[in-house]
């Protein structure tokens, strides 16, 4: 039953299955009709499905999330779409004010099933805007949980998952994975929706990282093991929450953490790692916790995306460090 | 009956009922109304000041931390909420005290998150009320997409956005209007214009009557004087069975005045006259509807004696139901930050739940 | 002369020059204008559409990641740039490459962004010409505070503010309008209605014609032929004295035709007919003025030779700008984050700095 | 000529300087004017320097920054006030993909001096969204400068030179300690504003703090001083860039840290400060960085506030466990 697609692909059909599952489920957003979406993720679904359950929107994000919120009280389950990362924060109000906090406000008598669908991270040579990772600013937000697939897998569960979960979910995917293949068996029994994976076993060091850095992460490994070094890689697959006790066991028995992410490091999903894990292994670790993720300035034009972003060279360099400790 | 468009000149308002309590007709609006309901609108308005007066004198005996008044709003409040069906459903802002009375709930229960013991106390689904929403403007795009879902389901439903004068700078507000226009959505935004947005005039929000920014959007506005019981309930009427029946959003402007301060911790004397509060105490709504009843002699002293009483009784409760209210437990803090639970949150309140015993343990 | 609101029902547009290349006269615009200004408004459109052309051949040929094409929409952002004077102030979208021909930005300067060296490489303020904004719509607030200081300056300038049909839909632009009219300022809202927001139609925005929206905020809004660069020329005119002359903001709708796809990844084909851009190319605003110019034996052969000549110059300036266009250096990454340094960009550089010459050290 | 004056009069005195000294200096807000803002920080600035340098705005935020954003293109200096801390979201756009942007996209050609004057953090006993501290969302964000000030003189000096630089500045005001009293010389030579400063000197353990909390560290270092515990009081002062020189000597010499602050520890700036923290002083540390703050739960009821805010127990709390290592 397991079929290999792109990532996009998954994505895609996934969506077809909850919108066949669910006839409260919705997909909205700029151009997700007719077009299938800048990047074809919701193709066809208008189509089979109809203009009143794949919703074109008018050009508003926060118009976006504030009606998917009205429609998710009404009992629906809106599976909304911002077209690239940088352009969700028109809509940052309404997500931290309302949808993040509605559920509570309300003493748990309302449920906000609302997923917010967002390609981000960068290497796909674009102009501004297009390229960013901004999960950091809805983790420190109480009442979202965050998510984000690395693999076709992954993509297709995770997100069949978040459109079951009660609570409004961002949904990151990694627009530079888009077109990577991989297994997808929608027959298969997927694991917990928050739990981190180890996806490579390895003695030395653990690299964590998530999204588009876990492949990346993996080559790291690979390098290293030329090298003779033992990384075991660990996919964190949820942001919010951070499944710190997979990440424990592994540090516990590595003694050391590098944690790549594309984000700016700076206040990034890396400090809170770097925190967490420091007080968790506090006698365990043998190097602090190192950082290798985006620079403390505006994501940059496409030619130098590359400095810009921790490769393969920047994580060894980490990774050399730590283990030089 | 359509809702029409007022032309981009006028400034005219609907009126069915004049400040001296006249009954007078109006072209398009007309008003049905017996005896017992003219009763009935000035009971509920007498009830609804008098429970806003009760909760600015707990505020001022420190039961409440705060309290937003909505005093002179009355008729804007108790027209538009009467105009409406259990099936309807309510996006408030803060202020409307008086339409929750209309949709049956609890006032006790709107003391809560005043009193900071909650931060919105009731079941938004049990009387179609939706919480009081703090952020100005966000729940017009709640009520639009509640319409819009409506709409799918192919009920025959209003939804109402209430908001303020203040309130129609948000640009959600703006993009409310778009997608409902868009969509066609079953809403009736509600704009209680209050003259003041704390310390701002209208004239900061708009150079023209705020009821013209619907054209601009596709769909009819209309001013109505919102001190006038009689004429909020017919337009409001009008405007919901519009909605109902498929025609797409609506915008009606109550024109009103707000005659107490912003909230408790305002003080209006900084930036507006007395001459202007006592212009609009002549046009009380009560006050308003009261003469009519008089000049008409469709109530005797008897309604007035009892009304009274029944004011009391609910001042008492309401007093009463305070000072009983009970603090939530630290833990409440925890409960309900997600529906699916939250590794996170689970750790903390564990953390905390030991944390706070080690005190109880008399650490 | 006043640029007058145009009725609510109407969506009839301001039309100087039909789509045969006829002078035709319009009661409120008139527009004197000699042979030689006829001859440069149709030199500016012609060069302009191949700076696009060559700009779209250049992305094919992979010298730039994207390119966002103007194609059709030559008359609305020629007409509109050439009203303009110099002290006046432009804040752009992304698709400006006209406007900013008029304003006399060098267009190789447009290329960088969507090359993928900077993200936007012109000064603003040597040609009164913003940077390209990316995100929808902010930069009509911006435009609506810079007019505010203009206005707080005592100067005498518009600024126009451009944005797409879509874009209306934004918060901001709402915004913008209420700012705009209750500040008075002198900003012209410059809209082209290209019919598309990428694959979405105009009608997924607004039921009404968007011109209209101005009145609902208190000020004029006005549909001209966006094909018609005559048309354009003198709308834009009045409405820029006028906002000049301190009479508050002005909305301008160009409705035109994007007759390219929205940018050179697009694929309008999903979304569009062949037979509606039929239909445009008929009402092609290049083609328009030469039929005028002809019709009216107002340029010879020479001058379109000499312009095709000039034409070809350009392109291979162009070419030869872009394929000579340095990368920029690694370390521009860490330059203009801040204008007064920040300590951990600092660090950040030599950090960058140190690791980046151990790999030239060939480490 | 030091004054004994509130720190909400030291902001006013501040703005009021500013106003005379720069003609380009503009004050705006929701009721700024007449009203004096609703905590009184800018009274008799609009009746001194009438409706042109003092702007009451209509009611919406993405205006508020979108505006000033184009009055600072014009040459002018905006200090913009957001009425509480909750109210800052609708903004969240002009601010993260506008203004913290706009100098690096015009490479420079541009600047944007616009002040971001935010009343933030709880404690005083209010309604929803008026008491967070959003802080960390944006000090993930490049472009921007962050600085919250603890008392009275650091409000009047920290604010002349946030309107004296040529970057963004988001000020953070202590709401809850808006009516306290403290010494100000408006003749005094003031610091650099992003410096770090020991407020307390101490040896067994750093304890860190920024805002309103450094009251509460003060007073947990009294409290610890009975206890025989020597703690070393560092006020952050600044959060974009933090002062990391001056926290990692005073660690150096401790060889321990906590930090104390009101937003959620998750993704907060505790999170930053240990992971840097560790990483400069990993040999020095004796216990891991603890971080003291808010729960992942929404700011709660005034009536919870006390057990969801960091007082002087939990501070303690964390001390006696980080010197129990
Ligand atoms: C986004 C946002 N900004 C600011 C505030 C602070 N605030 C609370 S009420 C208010 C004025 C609202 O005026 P209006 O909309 O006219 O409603 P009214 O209070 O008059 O009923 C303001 C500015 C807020 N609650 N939300
Ligand atoms: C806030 C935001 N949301 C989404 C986008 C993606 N996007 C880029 S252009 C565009 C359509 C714009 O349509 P319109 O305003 O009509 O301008 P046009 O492209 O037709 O010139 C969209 C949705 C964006 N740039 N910014
Ligand atoms: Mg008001
Ligand atoms: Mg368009």
């Amino acid at each position: 039953m397991a079929q290999a697609m792109a990532l996009a692909k998954a994505l895609n059909l996934s969506l077809r299955t909850a919108l066949d599952n669910d006839p409260k489920v919705l997909v909205m957003g700029e151009d997700v009709g007719k077009l299938g979406g800048v990047f074809r993720v919701t193709d066809g679904l208008q189509k089979d499905f109809g203009e009143r359950r794949v919703l074109d929107t008018p050009l508003a994000e926060s118009g976006i999330i504030g009606t998917a919120i009205g429609l998710a009280l009404r009992g629906y389950r809106p599976v909304t779409e911002i077209q690239f990362d940088g352009f969700v924060f028109p809509a940052y109000d309404q997500i931290v004010t309302q949808l993040a906090k509605l559920h509570a406000r309300a003493l748990g008598m309302v449920r906000l099933p609302v997923v917010i669908r967002i390609p981000y991270g960068g290497g796909i040579g674009a102009v501004e805007h297009h390229s960013e990772s901004p999960e950091a600013l809805f983790a420190h937000v109480a009442g979202l949980k965050i998510v984000t697939p690395s693999n076709p897998s992954d993509a297709y569960w995770m997100l069949q998952q978040a459109i079951e979960c009660d609570d409004p979910v961002i949904f990151f995917e990694p627009k530079a994975r888009y077109w990577e293949k991989g297994e997808v068996d929608p027959e298969g029994i997927p694991g917990p929706l928050h739990a981190a994976r180890v996806v490579r076993e390895g003695s030395d060091l653990t690299l964590a990282a998530y999204g588009p850095m876990v492949r990346t992460a993996l080559q790291a490994a690979l390098a290293a093991e030329e090298e003779g070094r033992s990384l075991e890689v660990v996919d964190l697959r949820s942001i919010s929450p951070i499944d710190f006790d997979t990440l424990t066991a592994s540090v516990k028995k590595t003694g050391r953490l590098v944690i790549a992410h594309e984000a700016p490091v700076f206040f990034g999903a890396g400090a809170e790692v770097a925190a967490r894990i420091t007080e968790r292994c506090f006698y365990h670790l043998e190097a602090p916790v190192l950082r290798v993720g985006g620079y403390h300035a505006p994501y940059p034009p496409a030619r130098l995306e590359e400095e810009y972003l921790p490769g393969l060279d920047r994580i060894l360099d980490s990774v050399d460090r730590a283990l030089a400790y | 009956m359509t809702v029409e468009t007022t032309t981009a000149a006028g400034t005219t308002m609907v009126q069915l009922l004049t400040p001296e309590g006249e009954r007078v007709e109006h072209p398009e609006y007309s008003l049905e109304i017996t005896p017992g309901e003219l009763r009935g609108l000035y009971r509920d308005m007498v009830l609804t000041r008098r429970f806003d007066a009760e909760a600015t004198a707990l505020q001022r005996q420190g039961e409440l931390a705060l309290w937003p008044s909505l005093l002179g709003q009355e008729a804007a409040q108790i027209g538009s909420g009467r105009a409406l069906r259990d099936s309807d459903y309510v996006f408030p802002t803060y202020r409307e005290h008086g339409v929750a009375w209309c949709r049956g709930v609890d006032p006790t229960s709107l003391l809560g998150m005043f009193r900071g013991v909650n931060h919105g106390g009731w079941d938004p689904n049990s009387n179609n009320f939706h919480l009081y929403t703090i952020v100005i403007g966000a729940q017009t795009l709640h009520a639009t997409g509640y319409a819009m879902g409506v709409a799918m389901d192919g009920a025959e439903a209003a939804v109402v956005a209430y908001f303020g004068d203040g309130a129609s700078s948000q640009g959600d507000v703006g993009e409310s209007f778009t997608y409902a226009a868009v969509y066609n959505a079953p809403v009736v935004f509600f704009c209680q214009n209050n003259q003041w947005a704390i310390s701002e005039p209208t004239e900061r929000q708009s150079r023209v009557p705020l009821y013209q920014r619907a054209q601009g959007y596709g769909f009819p506005g209309v001013r109505v004087d919102g001190n006038d019981v009689l004429a909020v309930l017919a337009v409001t009427r009008a405007a919901a069975d519009q909605v109902r029946t498929g025609q797409g959003p609506v915008l009606v402007e109550a024109y009103t005045y707000r005659m107490g301060a912003h909230t408790t911790s305002d003080d209006p004397t900084r930036y507006r006259t007395s001459e202007e509060l006592k212009e609009w105490e002549a046009k009380d709504p009560i006050l308003r509807l009261r003469r009519h009843l008089d000049r008409e002699g469709l109530a005797d002293e008897e309604f007035y004696t009892r009304l009274d009483e029944e004011s009391d009784r609910m001042a008492r409760r309401v007093r009463e139901a305070i000072r009983t209210m009970p603090d939530p437990d630290g833990t409440a803090i925890f409960d309900h930050v997600y529906a699916d639970g939250h590794a996170l949150v689970d750790e903390e309140r564990a953390h905390y739940a030991a944390y706070a015993a080690s005190f109880e343990e008399g650490n």
